[in-house]
């Protein structure tokens, strides 16, 4: 794989593209493009520079070459972290990750008290028909703000009389973002725990709650014969066949973040909107950049567990004030990262963030 | 007459008030309390123990456990052996428990917080508290304990009368182990994560201009200002004093939070904190779930009020 | 310099409630994930850091189950020579047996060293005792609480200890020594995954820990485990205003702080 | 000898009609081969002749090539066959034989003249190809004016799913698809413009035409009629007729006498003021209008309005004398020897009496008479009870006029029943909202009052018969039934009839007053007077009378011109849908609901005489008018606009699309290209971001030829600040093209020069990897324009972001390592080009490999020798290529087919 990557990086012709389209190169001292060339002739990067990438694979997608910068900026850091140079930040989440199989080294006894908060028992996997997997990303897991997503999702998806089933506290971190923080053995790892889990239970079709997790289950657990979604492929799904109806009355000025890992890189666009719009009296506006080019939040490919030390006005920032020259009162999105990203500067400026399964249980 | 024999920890000058849990475990086993310190001018209540044996050498010699160790034999060899010889649980304590339980082949017990005089049972901390081990010695000789400051102190009772000083010769210094110096830690700006008592304000303060009432509390309180990472952002407060993943990890005594709503970035960088007390107008604020206390309302009201008490 | 450097596997118990089974004789750590004892982390990686700078090699010793072969691994993967395990399946509860065995089995095996490094203490147990016993035992110097080590010069180490309120002393100890290393003397280095599988073709030995001493050799007995004391959760302050900053204001003092 | 000559004749065909394509066929027609040349679209000329100017001389590039166009035309050895293709070759021998396509042009190409007046009429406006959409075309139209052939095409893609009944149903035949379709286009004052052209009086009949259309029209069998009249309405609010130019016209010395200004007389002036001739409008009243003005009350159709519409007619020259009644101030016979033709259009004015006792009471008036009285502005006191008798709409009228002069109780007395009241539905329904009740079934016997005033009314109940033969159901009254009403005014408006006495004596009148004329001729018995609207037919509707004045007014203009007259067919009455269609329709469309208009409130209206009917807003506007049927289809929809108009006959909607077989000796294929469409390169905001356009489009906006006369305009302004992007799709794998162009680096490079040269502060940008300018004075050319001050920047931006003051690049320049973000107003992409998608269809049915991209496979040293024996490819066709190297191509492809072909000897 990195034998490709090498190769991958020599065919650049350092058309610039990838800058120019990077949500944090201008802003940081972050240049992928730069980072690109260096790999290209093995200068020395300096360490602290690849932890700006936010994988959120804007350049990936303009590359014309199909260099995948975003995997060449993987690459590097799995470099730094196989020499062990990387952030203590960084490296707390993996030692955590490492431990308790979640980058906040919170107890995996706990992943599945979540489930606990429902008013109905929701089975172990292996007590289903369907074998179909509620698969929680650790932040609905531990957050505390984001704990309502599963708790959401999995009511809706009750409802709605779609059979399901947890892995509780067997569920391990999918490794996307370990992946990405260039971890590459810890990734390995977990996904080998996972597998073994979905394996075992005869696991049929995932329904990822968080973009990440979807998408390296996805893409990247190799052929696994599982059916990999997002909840709000499944829920736009109910609700078209109408074993859900949002019959509530939504009277909100709205506006749709496309998550990067649910939208430009995976291209559901449709069915998060399709959700909005099957709600009443709602009405939802797009932002200018929005989804393949969706401004980045800024939390993925690490960045959640780590904060460079920059003055700059986060992309968060920029999308809350967009929401708000729109005139919105609440920007929603379908990915905990961008929820938790989002919310601190909406908050600040008096909007409200609100994921998509809040919204829908308040119209179902 | 079985005693205890009571190591005192001094530091430059200073008799430190930890002793007193020593000296009250002591007086909780029921034994005589055979206090063992340097010669010097310490401030000490001579009533609450039996016997004070004064060592001859400097202070800068005593809490060395090759010479601790030469002057109990020295004392054993006059007073016969204790039943128990007590430490404090602490930094150096747990350096001279334990060189001289395995110099002279003593069972130890460290971090004794408690003890059942009935049962002769010594419980001590296991995964930070989280559970307690009931130990008892299991060889017919003097126990060597440590001792959790703050855990025995209140059973140090007024013997009604002053302790006996006995004195003994010190060794000279030795050469495998010697002191050099102190070195106060060098001050750099403010280091947050050596304060004991962090005033960390969050957005919910609402504007820069709040900064100054909050510092006027925190001289009053003796407290040291952090914030969470809107407020470092919005330059209200330097980087140095950002509490988070972003900023620096604190794990303060107490950790006075106010008009943070805690998103979990900043939770991380302080949910270790012996005491949190939480100031935030949501009630659903999730910083409320790490809190050890928490109050629902304007943080800047509480601070006015809390400035009023503290002036008045 | 050659170091050894003692390295424990323990529960990570951190955020997990400990549950008490068997009438309090033993604890579930059956769900509970293992790793290495955060101050052995810090000990490794200041050996690690010497013999970086001036020669010699780090020897990873641990005590405890076949599992613990992962901390040697680690440590290996840190920058130590080799790892020596010994092997027992019964938990030790008393630091002076512990050091007995470490005792025998360096003189029986007749294993040489400038300096043993241990954490100061251990997560689990939190003895903070078996360095100093050792040391004691061997007639060796001794210091813990090592927070920085300034210079090693002419079989001296220059080193400062972490008293209490932000003092520290400087000591010199002649080497060999055992010293226990504080954490936050340095930054541990990450390890990755990839580090600790190259590590596992570095050659472990291993003792069985009954050949150096027996569990009937402990001198303190653990009779058995109990909860701690209750402790409310939060406690949310109600009242009127000045009620509630009285409260506060009795807190700090209660907390030693105002 | 001629025997031998014959059997050597050759024939090639030559598929495209590029430059490449051109210059094959004249290279072979000029050695004396019969030449066929297929081009797909409607003219030849290609890519080459939608360019402004060819680098790198700046040659025009139209200048250049029309010569060479009408040179394929002009050729005897040449057949041009447009908008063909061949869709089969099989190999015959040597030679081929060919199945061609030939889609049908839907116009006479020997009859079309190319005058326009087709596509100046055709409602349905579309994307010009030629102009790369950002100039329009008409669905009937000739894509360039050197387009050769030069022929109007009509782009007629699918059939019509209604069928348009409603220019048939309605008396002026106005084009109801073709102003619905540009209302919906949001195209207002072209919508005006075509409701204009049949109707002197849009404002007059968006207010108060009872609409016939609306009842034959088909959308009211799936859901509900189209709101056609309050459609035309909107047109009409919308336009300011002062912006309505008066239009040129010879004018003759003919005079013309108009009596009556009314809605016939005034049409009828209209349309012969616009043939030139002199015409004077008599009128009796003190205002010209008629009934428009004295029947009809303010609320429905204000005088304002009508006034705008009368002062229009004046500006055309029309002279109208009020106060003048012919018969009292001025004698019939007196027009008749002053002018040179005569219209009489006085309608039907005379209110028909009840004939019961004590009509003649104070209190008791006519209908007509009371309208016009207050319209005149007359104060009239009604009292608080009112009866107005009749069922007709100036029974309605009265009414509702009443009621707004404070009448407390209105009621209007019929002897039928709802369904047979002949007023407009609506103009009932908005009098019962209005609180005024309707005694049905019920007639008055006798007017009863006291001292001369009317007091009381007695009525008598009716009942309906069964149906007669005509199936009319008869009131009868019911003997006993009477009952007394207690009002203090009645009026009544029961009918009325024309007041024609002033011809009495001149021309022969029936018993109801009308003047009868000749149907054929629209004359009456008296040669040269002409006569129309109600005063011929009795009472009529407004857009009757406006027809008829119409009608005359062209056998008017034939008599005076001294030509046949022209006979108007009945219209043939509509087939109305199976229900087999409407199921098919609403599967296809689906049912929606009807937009209404929204009207004042009844509280606020009652009290005065503002307009009721408050219109459409543009967007309730614009999604009415979407649900026309006729409007749902892309491309000519029938409405027959051209055909009308064209005066030769060439429109023909039923011809055919047809194939024919024709054998060849040899081929030359010379498809050209197509370009790259952005779209899928979301960063750079094609078809989202507005001011981000492709070079050809670019190309369009700074042609001669082009939609702005060459003027480069965006948003009405000059812009200033240029971006240029290089390699879009070019040296891409993710669009699969790792091909170089080779002409993005030239033609942006030319483009930069031109805006240097026409737009002088100008700031141009140019991001690139690098510039490939090889080819003679290339190089030379790329440097002039570095130099002319045009920055080029090495980089390509990676997102086009919509800013306040522009469009924002974000571009890295690689040289410096920055990464900037530059405000500009246009974003041009050099898009790359692609291999044309017709080669495949090509490839397939003429057995060519293609290479991995989709060009054409050539042998590796004969370039224009593809995989199959026989046929020859040149241009773009077989990869990218400038125009040099595309001719250069076309003539060895010409010489290989010679060779190929003179082998077969």
């Amino acid at each position: 794989m990195q034998d490709e990557a090498a190769s991958r990086v020599l065919v650049c012709i350092q058309c610039g593209k990838c800058t120019g389209g990077c949500p944090e190169s201008g802003r940081t001292p972050f240049n992928i493009r730069m980072l690109v060339r260096k790999k290209q002739f093995s200068y020395t990067i300096d360490e602290s520079i690849p932890w700006y990438c936010t994988a959120c694979n804007a350049c990936t997608i303009r590359c014309p070459r199909d260099v995948k910068p975003s995997e060449v900026v993987i690459d590097i850091r799995s470099t730094l972290v196989e020499n062990g140079d990387i952030p203590l930040a960084i490296q707390k989440a993996l030692e955590n990750t490492f431990v308790q199989k979640n980058p906040w080294g919170k107890p995996r006894s706990k992943r599945g008290e979540w489930a606990g908060k429902l008013n109905f028992k929701v089975p172990h996997i292996s007590e289903t028909e369907h074998k179909r997997l509620l698969f929680l990303c650790c932040v609905h897991a531990y957050d505390p703000r984001c704990m309502v997503i599963p708790v959401n999702v999995a009511t809706l998806l009750h409802r709605a009389g779609y059979e399901f089933g947890i892995l509780g506290e067997e569920e391990c971190c999918c490794g996307n973002e370990i992946r990405r923080i260039g971890e590459l053995g810890l990734f390995e790892e977990l996904m080998e725990e996972n597998k073994t889990n979905f394996k075992e239970y005869g696991v049929k079709e995932i329904i990822a709650l968080s973009p990440h997790c979807m998408n390296t289950m996805k893409n990247e657990y190799g052929d696994t014969g599982i059916k990999v979604m997002h909840y709000t492929e499944v829920l736009s799904g109910l609700i078209k066949e109408g074993a859900l109806k949002p019959h509530k009355p939504f009277e909100k000025e709205i506006i749709y973040h496309d998550p990067c890992f649910l939208g430009k890189q995976n291209k559901i666009f449709e069915e998060p909107r399709d959700i909005l719009k099957s709600i009443n009296n709602t009405n939802l506006k797009e932002f200018s950049r929005s989804k393949e080019i969706s401004l980045c939040c800024e939390g993925g490919g690490g960045r959640m567990f780590f904060e460079v030390e920059t003055h700059y006005k986060r992309n968060s920032e920029t999308r809350v004030e967009e929401a708000q020259s729109k005139g919105v009162e609440i920007i929603t999105t379908a990915c905990p990262f961008c929820v938790m990203t989002l919310e601190e500067k909406a908050v600040e400026k008096g909007l409200a963030v609100k994921e998509l399964s809040e919204i829908l249980m308040e119209v179902i | 007459m079985s005693y205890a024999l009571i190591i005192s920890e001094v530091r430059r000058g200073v008799f430190e008030e930890r002793n007193l849990d020593s000296i009250g475990m002591a007086h909780l086993a029921g034994k005589d309390a055979f206090l063992l310190i340097p010669e010097g001018n310490y401030n000490l209540n001579n009533s609450i123990v039996n016997k004070i044996i004064k060592a001859k050498l400097e202070e800068s010699l005593f809490l060395n456990p090759l010479i601790i160790t030469e002057l109990i034999s020295k004392i054993i060899g006059t007073l016969g052996a204790p039943e128990i010889v007590i430490f404090t649980h602490s930094s150096s304590g747990i350096e001279l428990a334990s060189y001289l339980a395995g110099k002279m082949s003593l069972p130890i017990i460290t971090d004794v917080s408690g003890y059942d005089r009935n049962e002769q049972i010594f419980f001590k901390s296991y995964y930070s508290d989280k559970v307690f081990g009931q130990f008892k010695k299991a060889k017919e000789s003097p126990l060597v304990i440590t001792v959790r400051s703050g855990s025995f102190k209140d059973h140090v009772t007024e013997k009604g009368k002053n302790a006996e000083e006995i004195t003994v010769d010190g060794p000279s210094g030795i050469e495998e182990r010697s002191f050099v110096e102190y070195v106060e830690e060098e001050k750099t700006g403010v280091d947050i994560t050596k304060a004991e008592f962090l005033l960390s304000l969050g957005r919910g303060i609402g504007n820069k201009d709040e900064i100054p009432k909050f510092e006027e509390l925190a001289n009053l309180m003796k407290a040291t200002i952090s914030g969470s990472r809107p407020v470092i952002d919005k330059q209200w407060l330097p980087k140095e004093r950002q509490v988070g993943t972003s900023g620096k990890t604190v794990k303060p005594k107490v950790y006075l939070a106010m008009g943070i709503s805690g998103a979990f970035q900043h939770i991380a960088g302080m949910k270790d904190s012996e005491c949190i007390i939480a100031v935030n107008k949501d009630p659903e604020a999730p910083i409320f779930q790490y809190a050890h206390y928490g109050i629902v309302a304007d943080a800047n009201k509480i601070r006015d009020k809390l400035k009023d008490l503290l002036q008045g | 310099m050659d170091i050894l450097v003692f390295v424990k596997r323990v529960a990570a118990t951190q955020e997990e409630e400990l549950r008490l089974i068997d009438d309090g004789k033993n604890i579930d750590l059956s769900k509970i994930p293992f790793k290495m004892n955060d101050w052995d982390n810090y000990a490794v990686e200041e050996a690690v850091k010497i013999v970086e700078g001036q020669g010699g090699s780090v020897t990873a010793i641990s005590i405890g189950s076949a599992e613990s072969d992962e901390v040697l691994r680690r440590a290996i993967a840190m920058g130590s020579k080799d790892g020596i395990l010994m092997e027992t399946q019964e938990a030790i509860h008393d630091p002076a047996l512990r050091a007995q065995a470490i005792y025998n089995f360096l003189k029986k095996e007749d294993i040489k060293f400038d300096a043993i490094f241990t954490g100061v203490q251990s997560e689990d147990d939190q003895f903070a005792a078996t360095g100093g016993i050792l040391a004691g035992k061997m007639d060796l110097p001794y210091a813990s609480m090592v927070i920085g080590i300034d210079a090693i010069e002419n079989g001296y180490f220059v080193l400062r200890r972490e008293l209490e309120g932000g003092l520290q002393e400087r000591i010199k100890i002649k080497a060999p020594c055992i010293l226990s290393i504080q954490s936050g003397i340095n930054e541990p280095r990450y390890v990755s995954i990839m580090g600790i599988r190259k590590a596992s073709k570095v050659e472990r030995k291993t003792f069985k820990f009954n050949d150096f001493a027996s569990r009937g050799d402990a001198i303190i007995d653990l009779i058995k485990w109990s909860y701690p004391e209750k402790k409310g959760g939060a406690t949310m302050l109600t009242g009127e205003m000045d009620e509630i900053c009285k409260e506060i204001l009795e807190i700090l003092k209660k907390k030693g702080v105002c | 000898m001629q025997e031998e000559q014959k059997d050597i004749e050759k024939r090639v065909l030559v598929v495209g009609g590029g430059i490449g394509g051109i210059t094959a066929a004249l290279e072979l027609a000029g050695c004396g081969v019969k030449v066929t040349m297929l081009e797909e679209t409607s003219s030849i000329g290609g890519r080459m002749i939608q360019l402004d100017k060819t680098f790198p001389t700046l040659d025009c590039s139209t200048c250049t090539l029309s010569p060479k166009m009408v040179e394929v035309a002009l050729n005897k050895n040449i057949e041009l066959i447009s908008l063909a293709k061949p869709i089969s070759i099989k190999k015959n021998g040597r030679g081929f034989k060919v199945t061609i396509f030939k889609k049908s042009r839907y116009v006479d190409v020997k009859k079309c003249t190319a005058c326009g007046t087709c596509f100046a009429g055709c409602p349905v406006v579309m994307k010009s190809e030629f102009n790369m959409g950002i100039g329009e075309r008409k669905a009937v139209y000739i894509p360039f004016p050197q387009a050769i052939p030069n022929k109007a095409t009509i782009d007629k893609r699918e059939e019509r799913p209604c069928r348009a009944a409603c220019i048939d149903a309605c008396p002026i035949h106005t084009n109801v698809p073709g102003y619905i379709r540009l209302i919906k286009d949001g195209r207002f004052k072209d919508a005006y413009l075509l409701i204009r052209s049949t109707n002197p009086l849009p404002s007059v009949c968006g207010r108060v035409c009872y609409a016939p259309c609306e009842g034959v029209c088909n959308r009211g069998a799936l859901d509900a009629s189209l709101a056609i009249r309050d459609l035309k309405r909107f047109a009409v609010d919308n336009f300011n007729i002062d912006e309505l130019p008066v239009p040129q016209v010879q004018k003759t010395d003919k005079s013309v006498a108009i009596i009556g200004a009314g809605p016939s007389g005034l049409a009828c002036a209209h349309d012969l003021a616009l043939e030139g001739y002199n015409v004077t409008i008599f009128e009796a009243l003190p205002e010209p209008g008629g009934m428009l003005r004295y029947a009809i009350p303010e609320y429905r159709l204000p005088k304002d309005e009508l006034e705008k519409e009368i002062g229009y007619i004046k500006r055309l020259g029309v002279e109208i004398k009020c106060n003048t009644e012919v018969g009292k101030d001025i004698t019939f016979e007196e027009l008749k020897n002053t002018y040179d033709a005569i219209f009489i259009g006085v309608g039907a004015q005379k209110g028909i009496n009840l004939n019961v006792d004590g009509e003649d009471l104070e209190g008791v008036m006519d209908g007509l008479n009371f309208l016009k009285r207050v319209n005149m502005g007359e104060k009239i006191e009604l009292g608080n009870t009112v009866a107005v008798i009749g069922g007709g709409n100036t029974a309605v009228d009265c009414a509702r006029t009443a009621l707004r002069l404070g009448s407390k109780e209105v009621k209007i007395i019929y002897r039928r029943t709802r369904a047979e009241m002949p007023a407009a539905y609506e103009e009932v329904e908005a009098l019962l909202k209005e609180g005024i009740t309707i005694e049905f079934l019920a007639t008055p016997k006798r007017f009863i009052g006291e001292n001369g005033r009317l007091k009381k009314v007695e009525c008598i109940r009716m009942e309906l018969t069964e149906p007669d033969a005509s199936g009319r159901r008869r009131p009868v009254e019911i003997p006993g039934s009477e009952f007394i009403l207690h009002v203090e005014t009645v009026i009544t408006a029961i009918g009325q009839r024309p007041d024609t006495g002033f011809l009495k004596d001149i021309i022969s009148l029936s018993k109801d007053n009308t003047i009868k004329i000749d149907m054929k001729t629209n004359m009456t018995e008296l040669k040269g007077v002409f006569a129309g609207g109600d005063v011929v037919t009795g009472p009529a509707y407004v857009v009757d009378a406006i027809a008829a004045g119409k009608r005359a007014a062209i056998n008017i203009s034939r008599y005076l011109r001294g030509e046949d007259p022209l006979v108007f067919e009945t219209p043939k009455s509509p087939e109305p849908l199976t229900e087999e269609d409407v199921l098919r329709l609403k599967e296809k469309y689906g049912t929606t609901s009807r937009i209404h208009v929204k009207e004042k409130d009844v509280s606020e209206r009652i009290n005065d005489f503002s307009e009721v009917v408050l219109g459409y807003d543009r967007d309730s506007a614009c999604l009415e008018a979407s649900r026309c049927l006729a409007s749902m289809i892309e491309g000519c929809n029938e409405c027959g606009e051209c055909k009308r108009r064209c005066e030769v006959g060439a429109i023909d909607y039923e011809m055919k699309d047809e194939t024919i077989e024709m054998d060849f000796d040899g081929i030359v294929i010379a498809p050209g290209f197509d370009l790259y469409d952005p779209t899928e390169k979301k960063e750079f905001g094609y078809g989202r971001i507005k001011g981000v356009l492709t070079g050809i489009e670019f190309e369009r906006m700074s042609s001669v030829t082009g939609p702005t006369g060459g003027e480069i305009l965006f948003n009405g302004k000059v812009p200033k600040r240029f971006y240029f992007i290089q390699c879009v799709g070019s040296r891409d794998r993710q669009t699969g093209s790792r091909y170089c162009s080779r002409v993005c680096c030239m033609y942006t490079a030319k483009h930069a020069s031109i805006i240097k040269d026409r737009i002088k502060d100008a700031v141009v940008y140019i991001s690139y990897i690098d510039v490939r300018a090889y080819g003679k004075g290339y190089e030379e050319f790329y440097k002039n324009t570095q130099g002319s001050g045009v920055k080029y920047i090495r980089g390509i931006p990676g997102e086009i972001i919509e800013g306040e003051n522009g469009l924002i690049v974000r571009v890295e320049d690689m040289l410096s390592g920055e990464l900037s973000e530059i405000e500009v107003d246009l974003v041009i992409l050099a898009t790359g080009v692609r291999p044309k998608a017709t080669i495949k269809e090509l490839a397939e049915i003429m057995s060519l490999k293609l290479d991995e991209y989709g060009f054409v496979n050539t042998d590796p040293v004969y370039p224009s020798k593809t995989s199959m024996d026989g046929i020859f490819v040149c241009g773009m066709a077989s990869g990218p290529k400038d125009i040099p190297d595309t001719v250069a191509s076309a003539g060895e492809a010409a010489s290989a087919c010679m060779e190929y072909i003179k082998a077969a000897l």
